[in-house]
């Protein structure tokens, strides 16, 4: 079955980007395929590189970047809601004249039309946020 | 059509335990998920929600986020199943559409 | 299936504290050009998105108020309010923005896009939708 | 020592002004912000736990919040005292500090 | 005023589901250097953080329960439940991890730092404290 | 009277940075001194410099450096909610070996002891959060 994730949260601060982490391990695991993850609201702030979490704790945004890599799974940050917050790709970088850019790997920056599309293509919609 | 609902929040920190139940048709699934998982629990304030809804929706708890909060199984209210990641997935298939309380 | 889809967002926050309606309503607005079947439910704190005489000026923040009057003309007119959420906050649907859409097969008569309905009612509406978009 | 409260949850969503109202003692000074503002409206179902409260504690609610959220202030409870950002800033002063309830 | 403040952590969230009760215990353990008059409330959800039993490892997150445990040595004591979210939750004492400190003026007896309170003794104690931290 | 003000939330999700700026711009109108304002939490989001927020919205982080500078505020970001969130300065860039830092101007990283001396050191304590 097609499943489509949509993210809220940024990662630590909730437990959201955690828990579809292990929904899309363990949806992936049975068989599924997973047609797209996208990030809105804070839930971008899962797509930047520049986290360094404490050594004893996860590293969520590498493993969405890893289980991206390994899966070829989508991730897909909203634009919008990525001007708002801080992340940017090179394109983004460009467009709007900043000095650098911030996206990790195995994320993608794009519109809210991905979002409905992933809801038309996709047998399931599954959202975590606050 | 069948809808399984997710609950994620603290039925003392948040309303939406109580909007699911009103909202929510019967024969609907319920799945307890991270903070939601409280609502699981009998002899609470709250429990009275789950006991009074159980005869027209079926009610599930994601065992991982119990056991990192330290509830037992013996602590949830009669009839709550207790599900893993995987148990979840099978949810989400075996319902038409997901509908998070968020 | 058809290739039409019901697709229901379902709003449940109040504006500004937070920003989820603002960026539900952004969504809302570029599903539009999908061509899906749109529906709105505003539920719980959601029924304050939908209060008229809003006034950001001196928060500084964007009043966004003003496009949901607008959603008639994105063809989007089937907006429902659960009636148990605006009772318990001591509103009732005068208090609300009158948001209408024009039918083209009544000589562009204006109608309202809001329906009030009962929890029971509403229940069966989202159970009938086929994508919830949840904020 | 004098606590002014802030609260900045609507108390349909949170029980944030619930718990405040518990654990302020008498002569405290509540003030709404943000969402917190829907808490000082009458005829609500939570409109009780001010009017309950308002012999013992003192009630304000930041003007800017109110209008940007449509509320006219003969909405408001009676005895609760409208503010701007400079009357939050004297509440603060006049208070030895300052318990926010999030 | 004297050098020494009374600093009171207030605390009111679960654990895991937001990261507020592990970030307000990091705060609580550097602030622990600074040999200000230091107490902690757990308040409503606030509660659930002192559950005993935590297993994270299916989660993936990390237990910072075992932290609470360690507070002791850090001469904080002055840890504050309220009674009525305890009760409110089916919760009781011996449901919560023990939090001891050991006294030094008594052989280094080891007591209680847990103290369960009822509301209307807790408020006096907000009331008593001169820096409130919210979490 | 000095104050202090602790941000628990990013610049656009919550309303908590809007309303910590309208306060401090208010205390210092009234001839109040702010000690230091303290990011923490999700509220290190604020320190980024690359945001591009809607032209017809207000650029929160803009203000924060704007009123920095004007009135010499000291904005100081957790170092340790900064590292999990992906908020670096040139330091933090070295000493975690990351490509680039995206700190806003007129914001400082540092700790935790921050807060704790702002707690000491000031009259109050004014906290904005979720």
């Amino acid at each position: 079955m097609k499943l489509s994730i949509q993210i809220n949260e940024g990662p630590y601060n909730h437990e959201a980007s955690n828990t579809a982490l292990n929904f899309a391990r363990a949806a992936l695991d049975a068989g599924h395929e997973i047609f797209r993850v996208f990030f809105y609201h804070d839930g971008v702030n899962n797509g930047t590189r520049y986290t360094t979490p404490p050594q004893d704790d996860r590293n969520i945004i590498q493993s969405w970047t890893d289980l991206a890599k390994e899966k070829e799974l989508d991730l897909v940050v909203c634009v919008a809601a990525a001007q708002r917050r801080g992340i940017v790709d090179e394109g983004e970088q460009q467009r709007n004249g900043k000095d650098g850019n911030n996206i990790a790997d195995g994320f993608r920056i794009s519109g809210l039309g991905q979002l409905i599309e992933a809801g038309i293509q996709s047998d399931r919609l599954v959202v975590f946020g606050d | 059509m069948a809808i399984l609902h997710t609950i994620n929040k603290s039925p003392f920190d948040k309303g939406s335990l109580d909007a699911c139940v009103r909202l929510a048709v019967k024969g609907s699934s319920v799945l307890f998920i991270e903070d939601g998982v409280y609502g699981a629990m009998k002899g609470t304030a709250k429990s009275g929600v789950v006991e009074g809804a159980k005869g027209d929706l079926s009610f599930y708890v994601l065992g991982p986020d119990l056991k990192a909060r330290g509830i037992d199984e013996d602590k949830l209210i009669d009839g709550v199943t207790v599900v893993d990641y995987d148990g979840f997935v099978k949810l989400t298939v075996d319902n038409d559409k997901v509908q998070a309380w968020l | 299936m058809s290739d039409i889809k019901k697709f229901m967002y379902v709003n449940r926050k109040a504006p500004y504290g937070t920003i989820y309606a603002w960026e539900s309503l952004e969504v809302v607005l570029i599903g539009a050009a999908f061509e899906q079947d749109v529906s709105l439910a505003f539920i719980d704190d959601g029924v304050y998105q939908l209060v008229k005489g809003q006034n950001t000026k001196e928060l500084g923040i964007k009043n966004f108020s003003p496009t949901y009057t607008a959603l008639g003309d994105y063809d989007i007119k089937k907006i429902y309010v659960e009636k148990e959420s605006l009772e318990a906050r001591g509103l009732t649907v005068e208090d609300l923005m009158p948001l209408k859409w024009e039918d083209e097969n009544e000589d562009y008569a204006e109608k309202d896009s809001i329906h009030v309905v009962p929890a029971k009612e509403l229940a069966g509406i989202l159970d009938d939708s086929d994508v919830l978009l949840n904020f």
